[in-house]
């Protein structure tokens, strides 16, 4: 496997340097819920004013309200709001896979729908995916969509389904035949409609982002299918895939480890400064993967083996750095502690174990690249 | 007398009391409230918090072996009572003489940050960390002083408490002590003897867990199906499945080993090496139990979190492992580590 | 899994207190070849030396020439041997595990003839099993011994036979007939039967003691058949499986450990303290476990899991420890270096993955503690 | 101009000749013998310790992309000639304007134990663990005097050289130097360039190495069976023939970054990052592919062991992972880790 090194052109380094300027003035220490990556708090207005900039749905085609950039661009952006644990959660899954997925499958009136909203920071998706018998196997998918006159009408439940509490949208994954990888469709679900019960899920830290969506005899129109009929496990793997390259595998604790390693919690001792420095190595290391996977894809290429190599290692490393910290850290820290810094590294203590198993176990992402390796 | 010598009933009756009495429910509801009275009432009622303690003081009898029984066996049901912290304090009490009266007390663990003084009978100063503090009577400590060590107890009616959380919600408070008249006596041991009995029981809470951890992990990975078999099969979970078996091993006869090794020495450097231990087999435990079990470990609705969040917390409360490693070095680099660990029980020094 | 906490007798610490000090004077510092625990040099000498004392064959029979002693009394020796690198490989085979063997499964004439030897110190057993194309495979093992009047004639070869070049005898695996695990049988071969050629194969550190062994036409006699005939595979488990949770498998770096721990290398900073630490707290757990398991054998038990569980993670352990010590020692080792330690370090870490290969590959291991916990 | 630019046609050319001109018997043969003088002369008549080098001082012309491609290509066959020592040496006489001779030198890779002092042009001291001193011309080294930075050439005929090896059994000699008549040239840059130079060029060694296990071990795994299958389809091995792909392309990349920061900035903290990461890379790879490979990779008559020895000794040299990680953590806590790793190539502040 290679990657090709590549680094920001001047033009990249001018929309790094904006960034840095909106964000140091519109998120100013201390005044807002500092957040542990793509898990960061949820802010409505903060994602409409990333979508007024111009910052959401960047490639995104233009004619439906995108930015019509780069990945690389979007890359850029991505890892200025993650470093100081940005507000993200409220347009996260619209902007990183959602919008992609409809500009790739979705019909015309779809694209026009709702991309815009995706761009401006208005929609809020969220993922149906996982089942209580189906984690990692997701051809065991039992929730099904049956036609009915116009539509399809769905009953089953999905679970560990991220935002959907505070989501305007669901992208669903429902059984429409009885072929265990042909049998599989994506529909795009309003949350609102009759028939579906948002439950929260309360997660290990206490919050409840985590739900359970129960559906009763809930109708979807047909024009609320993605894509084809029965090609929705390959349209799902296809969204997994290319993501799993992103800065976001690796930068869920940034805010942490900077506080720590500028000295926040005071001077760093010397065993303290060394493994400050093997951390910045491998977090130099991931982002010359992420930006180099970038840069494939806006050649054109498919770099998911590539993908799936770099977030096995990278979840991995992020957990890592939880022990590494807390070590330092010296005692326990108090979730409710007024130090919102001690506080996130609680919070971090207690969902890390989550990072290796979202987007795909290190099991899963293992086997994805040796298959692809003895493919090569 | 160790835990070896513990009549072999007592232990499948302690279990079958905490799984009863502290069902996963039971310990989610505790977390929303300060103390679980009712099971606290129970305990006490049996006398469980004061085995180690002369009955001619008041205490229940009984040996530190049937103490860890106990503690182990709190432990792998999360039992949310201060049961370790009521313990030990206890024991500092009657070891200087003093009567036990049962009520509910606790340890000062003692922090970089703490300020505490006592002059002429009056403390002043903070603590930091105080397990339980807002719920119990007493807090007690050993100081050093130019007269030797002592045992300090620090009426807690007289004090002000701010409230704190360890990860699994259980209180942690910080005290203030502002012109408090406390108890002080004689301490008729090594100033660090209250730290390692605390640490002891600490561990036995860990060793506890990580047994639950293992067997939970076990029996899930057996049921839960995916790709048309248990997940238990596939070699990547198998590893998780025997490191989890091998931590759990590891704490529980490291703390049966320090606990013999406390009989011939109070502060026995084995008690360090145990929380050392039992403080790196929590970490990898932790992480492995939750790869195991993937999505649905990370829910409340889901009993391995209540496990997960108290090792995590333990392990960064009495005794670090930044701090033990830096003891337990400074003994090796002294005495050589093949001559450490293959001396008899109690009898390693201290560098 | 339980084990239960024990600690050395009087008696015990007596026996202890005479190997030091027989020891401090039969080795003195820069008076014999340190060695990496079980692979220490190959001493006869030495050996005949320890056999005189009684500290050989200690747990055989006093009828062949035993000790009729416990198991923990050959661990407390052991622990002392492999705690000053003391040069162990001329006996180390026969006294842990082909004496053992030939004491549950030989005939009379056998355990006469061979079990004095052992404990004496005057045989040197080595063991042929692993083929090229069975490694952990054992049921796929090849060479074969045909019937023949009177005996055997086997074809084939064995490899990575450590010390076949010094033994006096290999005890070896082979097929005897076609079926996968009843066919194979073991058999006591003497080293200088016509027709079997002993051929080193350098190993990773230059040394010569791993060899390939040639039958060509080999005659055994009936009588060197050991145990049943089609019992091979269950005598060979049962040989492995105990001599798993011996202190062998977490103590050969231990004579480096020391030398760096004591300073020989210069006082440690504090980094390199709590690393002495940690490795120190790891070897009383080991140490702790090991004890339980040899007093589990002397009242009669079968610890087999046990042992599997102990050797899975010792040996992970003693590679970590090759890891730290190297890296607190500053640069690459010289192999050819004059100081022995340094000479000792660059070994080992030549020669530490064997470490987690030899008697059963972590993964072996893993299996098995899986299948003993499913089934307990 | 980095490796990303250069002809595409030039690293499976550098590939197949090393393939063919460094098998594993040759460099079995080397390890018995000082130098493979037929190699040398075959490298050094193509001009390839010089590449990087202007031509109007003698030297082959080409870029650092191009002699980078060399040395991976070089470390993949583990070619038992000092190339990046030569190369490294040349470069640096070059930049004080001497022209260059294509002899063989080494560069004295600093050591706290050394004990070299130049005055008025003459040396004394020892330098230790310097690469192929008994077989080299000279040496050289940049010392920090009063008057700046001054590269130091130290003839070696006239100093006296005490042989030892690294893992690989290649030359790492003792030099002592007694009153010897040296050139002194100033230094036109940073007192760090040469080591910064020589680093990078160690760096490809390894992380051609590094692409060569992780194949060598692919192609294993497809091929021996046990249990009826190849050993790849078991989960344990995958495991580590994904960790061997990980860190090979890790070690790549982060050498072709490094290429591009000293572009910029000859001495750029990025070629610290780079061997840092090279440096774990080894160290993981090495375990994982010995575990991969069983009895079979610790045998002499397999070539895995040529590759695992050489990682296993640069990991060691030239920048090892203690000084690399605090030098790097020192420069974290100064400008934060965030800022650190966005910044621009050859951008970044040493602390």
């Amino acid at each position: 496997m290679h990657l090709d090194a590549t680094d920001l052109s001047e033009s990249e380094i001018r929309l790094q340097q904006e960034v840095r300027e909106f964000l140091a003035e519109r998120l100013p220490p201390g005044s807002y819920d500092v957040g542990l990556g793509m898990t960061g708090a949820s802010d409505p207005q903060f994602s409409r004013d990333l979508g007024a900039r111009g910052w959401l749905g960047m490639s995104l085609p233009p004619e439906y309200g995108g930015g019509g950039r780069t990945a690389v661009e979007r890359l850029v952006v991505v890892e200025e709001l993650l470093a100081v644990g940005a507000p993200v959660a409220y347009h996260w899954i619209g902007d990183r896979q959602s919008g992609p997925n409809i500009a790739a499958n979705g019909t015309e009136e779809q694209k026009r729908a709702l991309l815009p909203g995706i761009a401006s920071g208005e929609l809020s998706f969220s993922i149906g995916m996982s089942e209580p018998d189906s984690g990692s196997d997701l051809a065991s998918l039992r929730t099904r969509a049956e036609r009915v006159p116009g539509g399809w009408r769905v009953n089953g439940t999905k679970i560990w389904t991220t935002g959907a509490a505070q989501a305007t949208h669901i992208l669903a994954l429902f059984r429409t035949s009885d072929d265990r990888h042909h049998g599989l469709t994506q529909f795009i679900v309003e949350r609102d409609l009759d028939g579906l019960t948002v439950s929260p899920i309360p997660f290990i830290d206490g919050t409840r982002e985590f739900c359970e969506l129960a559906f009763e005899d809930v109708f979807i129109p047909d024009e609320m299918v993605l894509g084809e009929v029965g090609a929705g496990w390959g349209q799902n793997t296809a969204e997994l895939a290319l993501e799993r390259g992103g800065v976001d595998r690796w930068m869920s604790l940034m805010a942490v480890l900077d506080h720590w390693a500028r000295g926040g919690w005071g001077p760093l001792g010397a065993a303290a400064t060394a493994d400050a420095g093997q951390i910045t190595a491998r977090c130099w290391a991931f982002r010359g993967v992420s930006l180099a996977i970038a840069r494939m894809v806006d050649s054109g290429k498919s770099p998911s083996i590539e993908a799936a190599l770099a977030k096995e290692m990278a979840t991995r490393f992020e957990q890592d750095c939880v022990e590494i910290v807390t070590r330092h850290y010296g005692r326990t820290p108090d979730l409710t502690s007024d130090d919102p810094y001690e506080s996130l590294l609680a919070r971090a203590i207690l969902v890390s174990p989550s990072w290796s198993i979202r987007g795909g176990t290190v099991e899963i992402l293992r086997n994805i690249v040796s298959k692809g390796l003895a493919q090569a | 007398m160790t835990s070896q010598d513990v009549d072999p009933s007592f232990a499948p009756l302690m279990a079958q009391f905490f799984r009863e009495q502290s069902p996963p429910e039971r310990v989610s509801a505790a977390e929303q409230r300060d103390l679980d009275e009712s099971l606290w009432a129970q305990v006490t009622e049996m006398g469980l918090p004061l085995i180690g303690v002369d009955e001619a003081l008041g205490g229940s009898g009984g040996t530190i072996g049937e103490l860890l029984v106990v503690l182990a066996a709190a432990g792998r049901a999360c039992a949310p009572v201060p049961l370790a912290e009521t313990a030990a304090a206890s024991w500092a009490l009657a070891r200087t003489g003093a009567r036990v009266s049962g009520d509910l007390l606790t340890v000062v663990p003692g922090d970089p940050r703490d300020t505490l003084t006592v002059t002429d009978g009056v403390a002043n100063g903070v603590v930091h960390d105080v397990p339980w503090a807002r719920v119990a009577t007493c807090a007690v400590t050993v100081l050093t002083t130019d007269h030797g060590p002592v045992l300090v107890a620090i009426p807690l009616e007289s004090a002000s408490v701010r409230t704190g959380y360890d990860l699994a919600r259980q209180p942690k408070d910080r005290v203030s002590i502002d012109a408090v008249r406390v108890g002080v006596s004689p301490w008729p041991g090594a100033s660090d003897e209250l730290m390692a009995r605390l640490t002891l029981l600490r561990g036995a809470l860990m060793a506890g867990a990580l047994e639950e951890v293992a067997d939970l992990t076990r029996q899930y990975v057996g049921e839960r199906v995916q790709f048309g078999r248990p997940v238990g099969r596939f070699q990547a979970v198998q590893e998780h499945v025997v490191r989890l078996e091998q931590q759990a091993t590891l704490a529980l006869l490291a703390v049966n080993r320090a606990a013999a090794a406390t009989e011939v020495n109070p502060s026995a450097l084995e008690v360090k090496l145990m929380k050392l231990i039992t403080n790196e087999g929590a970490r990898l435990a932790v992480r492995a139990a939750h790869q195991a079990h993937g999505a649905i470990g990370m829910t409340q609705e889901y009993r391995l979190q209540l496990l997960t969040r108290r090792l995590n917390s333990w392990l960064g409360e009495v005794g670090t492992s930044a701090d033990l490693a830096e003891a337990i070095g400074a003994a090796a680099t002294e005495h050589g580590i093949a001559r450490l660990i293959t001396s008899s029980a109690g009898t390693m020094e201290q560098a």
